[in-house]
């Protein structure tokens, strides 16, 4: 199947399944105790919607997209962590 | 087929009528049970078995028959559809609100049932039946209302030279209309006029719908050899 | 659609008319305002989420100890591998050679299937081991919010399977279409990924 | 019906007069301003007069039920009795959405158009008006047995938010009809946000089982996430469909054509 490696998507998706080996990792760490860490937390979500972001401009192709998509989609990448992270701090 | 049997679904429809009229005699009050009665009071109503009796034959009769005046109605929707604005979605908003206010009907019918049912029951329960039977007869106006707005609209609109309904039934289904506004308030108090058992909200109402069902038969009967012809709406 | 003689006669504008029409324009943009409006409601779930963490933190922590890790990134991988051979359909699809688009739309649908049943075994370990809706605020929103999202999986395997009718049949083959069912399950794995963080992963 | 069609005037009610009089689509028009007029009617009785919206506490105890059935008793039976006497607006809502599917471009048109309607109407029953029965029945004796008061509080809210399979197939079957339908009635993009609509419907399914938290009746997530969207929703559907009434063709009619060509001053009057 010569179009599973044809463009950069082979590379994302082993990007993205290294960096979700990685969160797992990270999570893990912690698992015997399963105490409350706001590192970890942090961690994982923005790992997550640098995961997110990546799947928006190489799968979805939203680079290529209008300019009102692009920058909602990226309000979107900045403004999740940042209100997760709030509801977790308050 | 006998010709005389063309026109057999409008023809049942005074049977039907009349067989609601026997069916409401039946019922052992001639006005509504009073809204101040206190819940031993509706008990001991529906717990004197002479009343229950009634209850269930009139209910029972009402029952088997509150759906039978589909026919007039579906013939009235049959002669919307060749009015020249009346086949697009009016005539579907008529068969709807039909079907509503005969659902609502049925709910009610239940209720007295189900009250008259068990007559050793707590007699809060068998007064919260009681009082749902009489609000679901009483408020649900809203569906003739509905039924006399549209056929009303679609009659105002019917431009053509040759009216499948003469304009007298667009004013009598408005001033219809406007009769049966205030049962909708029939909850709001328990005396005076608009109290379920009120003039207002019981006999104007009951009344209008009487002259109503008349008068709609007599349109629907002058009209009957137009169902003949092809509709306007495909 | 009214013929132009018919709009003329109805007393529209021509600037009206271009109005109405200019919908037709469009259809590639169509699936976006949905996503875009999907993404934020789900962001909306996920705050509230994240709230009831912040004032539940231990029951929810005790509660996340009903998850298995395996599961949790066992689909994750299934949602993974299915939106590279989505993509690679579409790359070729663009190639003109609808033979692999096929193909690789087919497996993209088979990774789907394999998340749905590794989902619903998942599910049911977790209700016999006496982890049920009703347990805590977390098994809620991890019931509720898993459940949503497989719903979308299950509309994207039916966007799917409609786009590979479309690319067996020669008639209807139709890019558009393409890229809008391939943005959709883009979306459910894209969400899935912040629910796997946000589920399993936070402590 | 004689003489030439006069101009259209400038007057707001002799336009309105105007166009009931002469519009080809006067009951369409007449249909779809009974929607903005019906939701409206609808939002100032739930959320003003009746207070059922937004929804009080699921976890209210025997006395706080009572309290606040007596609080608010004459001004819920008076709202509901305000939405009873306009419900069939909303039909009339239902029946031009269902008519306006029959209109489009995908097989078996009528059946899908005569289901919308069916689902849709159904569903208003125990939908909306099971709850303004309870409701003012509820009300009317706030000194009746508080546990049957409670069994009225329940069962207004589980009937209002779980009459869910009626309003699913029918914004399902509405869903459907607008991607398949060839001729592009309403916008493909519209079609795509109808699928919040009836998801809508399976959202809000754990409010018929918990009593707190975001997934009851009156919770962040079962109801004030779900009514947003709802209302942006309905807003943007308001303009979908004077759209398609603008672009539909008028119901086919046998005078149609005449009247049309007399519109646009093609043809004389006829003789009657």
């Amino acid at each position: 199947m010569q179009y599973l490696f044809k463009g950069r998507i082979a590379l994302v998706w082993l990007g993205l399944t290294i960096v979700t080996l990685i969160s797992w990792q990270i999570s893990y760490v912690g698992r015997a105790g399963l105490s409350p860490d706001l590192t970890v937390s942090m961690a994982v979500i923005v790992i997550a919607v640098i995961k997110a972001r990546f799947v928006l401009r190489e799968f979805m192709e939203v680079g290529h997209a209008s300019r009102w998509l692009r920058v909602l989609s990226d309000v979107w990448v900045v403004g999740l962590p940042a209100a997760i992270l709030g509801a977790l701090w308050i | 087929m006998p010709k005389s049997l063309n026109h057999t679904l409008l023809l049942s429809v005074p049977i039907i009528g009349m067989i609601w009229i026997a069916a409401f005699l039946v019922f052992p009050t001639y006005t509504p049970m009073s809204p101040t009665m206190t819940a031993a009071d509706v008990a001991a109503f529906y717990g004197n078995p002479a009343n229950a009796t009634r209850v269930q034959f009139s209910m029972i009769v009402f029952n088997w028959f509150e759906i039978g005046m589909v026919g007039l109605y579906a013939t009235i929707a049959m002669q919307m559809q060749r009015m020249s604005h009346g086949g697009g979605p009016l005539a579907w908003v008529y068969m709807a609100v039909t079907l509503g206010g005969a659902c609502m009907f049925a709910a009610a019918n239940l209720f007295w049932i189900v009250a008259a049912y068990r007559p050793d029951r707590a007699p809060e329960a068998i007064q919260l039946l009681s009082d749902m039977g009489w609000v679901c007869f009483t408020v649900p106006t809203g569906f003739l209302i509905g039924q006399a707005v549209t056929l009303a609209f679609a009659v105002f609109l019917d431009d053509r030279g040759d009216p499948v309904f003469g304009r007298w039934v667009g004013y009598l289904n408005v001033v219809a209309a406007i009769a049966w506004i205030p049962a909708a308030f029939g909850a709001l108090y328990t005396t005076g006029p608009l109290a379920w058992d009120g003039w207002i909200t019981f006999h104007l109402r009951i009344w209008t719908f009487a002259i109503y069902n008349i008068a709609m038969f007599i349109a629907a009967w002058n009209a009957r050899h137009r169902l003949d012809k092809p509709s306007v709406a495909e | 659609m009214a013929s132009p003689d018919i709009a003329a006669s109805l007393g529209l504008t021509a600037q009206e008319i271009d109005k109405a029409e200019r919908h037709e324009a469009n259809l590639v943009d169509g699936i976006w305002i949905f996503i875009v409006g999907d993404l934020f409601i789900f962001a909306s779930y996920f705050v509230t989420y994240a709230l009831w963490r912040n004032w539940e933190h231990g029951i929810f922590l005790a509660a996340q100890q009903h998850l298995s890790l395996g599961f949790g990134l066992f689909n994750t991988m299934a949602l993974l591998v299915s939106s590279w051979t989505l993509a690679a359909a579409l790359k070729a699809m663009r190639a003109g050679d609808f033979d692999a688009a096929g193909w690789l739309t087919l497996a993209t649908m088979g990774f789907g299937l394999v998340f749905v049943v590794s989902k619903i075994t998942e599910w049911s370990v977790e209700v016999s081991h006496g982890f049920v809706f009703t347990s805590n605020m977390f098994s809620q929103f991890y019931f509720w919010t898993t459940g949503v999202h497989i719903l979308h999986v299950f509309f994207g395997l039916l966007a799917l399977f409609r786009l590979y009718l479309e690319v067996k049949d020669p008639a209807c083959r139709n890019l558009a279409t393409a890229e809008s069912a391939a943005a959709f399950w883009h979306m459910v794995d894209l969400l899935w990924l912040v629910i796997f963080a946000l589920m399993y992963l936070m402590r | 019906m004689t003489g030439a069609v006069p101009p259209i005037p400038s007057g707001w009610f002799a336009k309105m007069a105007w166009h009931l009089r002469h519009n080809p689509k006067a009951d369409l028009w007449v249909a779809w301003f009974s929607i903005p007029i019906a939701y409206n009617i609808m939002g100032i009785v739930y959320f003003t007069i009746t207070h059922m919206m937004p929804p009080p506490d699921a976890t209210k105890n025997h006395a706080q039920i009572v309290e606040f059935f007596t609080k608010f008793g004459f001004e819920i039976r008076l709202g509901f009795g305000i939405m009873l006497v306009s419900l069939a607006f909303l039909v009339w809502a239902n029946d031009l959405i269902g008519w306006l599917i029959m209109k489009m471009d995908i097989p078996h048109v009528k059946a899908w158009g005569y289901a919308y309607m069916i689902a849709m109407c159904g569903g208003g029953f125990t939908g909306a008006y099971m709850s303004a029965f309870t409701m003012s029945v509820a009300s009317m004796r706030p000194d009746r047995d508080p546990a049957m008061l409670e069994v009225l509080y329940d069962l207004t809210y589980i009937s209002f938010d779980g009459t869910m399979g009626f309003f699913l197939f029918g914004s399902l079957i509405w869903t459907y009809t607008i991607l398949a339908d060839k001729s592009r009635l309403f916008p493909k993009w519209f079609g795509y946000t109808c699928i919040w609509n009836f998801t809508t419907e399976f959202l809000v399914s754990p409010a018929v089982i918990v009593h707190s938290g975001p997934f009851s009746w009156n919770g962040t997530i079962a109801f004030w996430i779900d009514t947003v969207v709802y209302i942006l929703w309905q807003i943007v559907y308001v303009f979908m469909l004077y759209y398609a009434v603008k672009r539909v063709d008028p119901p086919q009619d046998r005078f149609r054509l005449k009247r049309i060509a007399r519109l646009t001053g093609q043809l004389t009057p006829h003789p009657a």
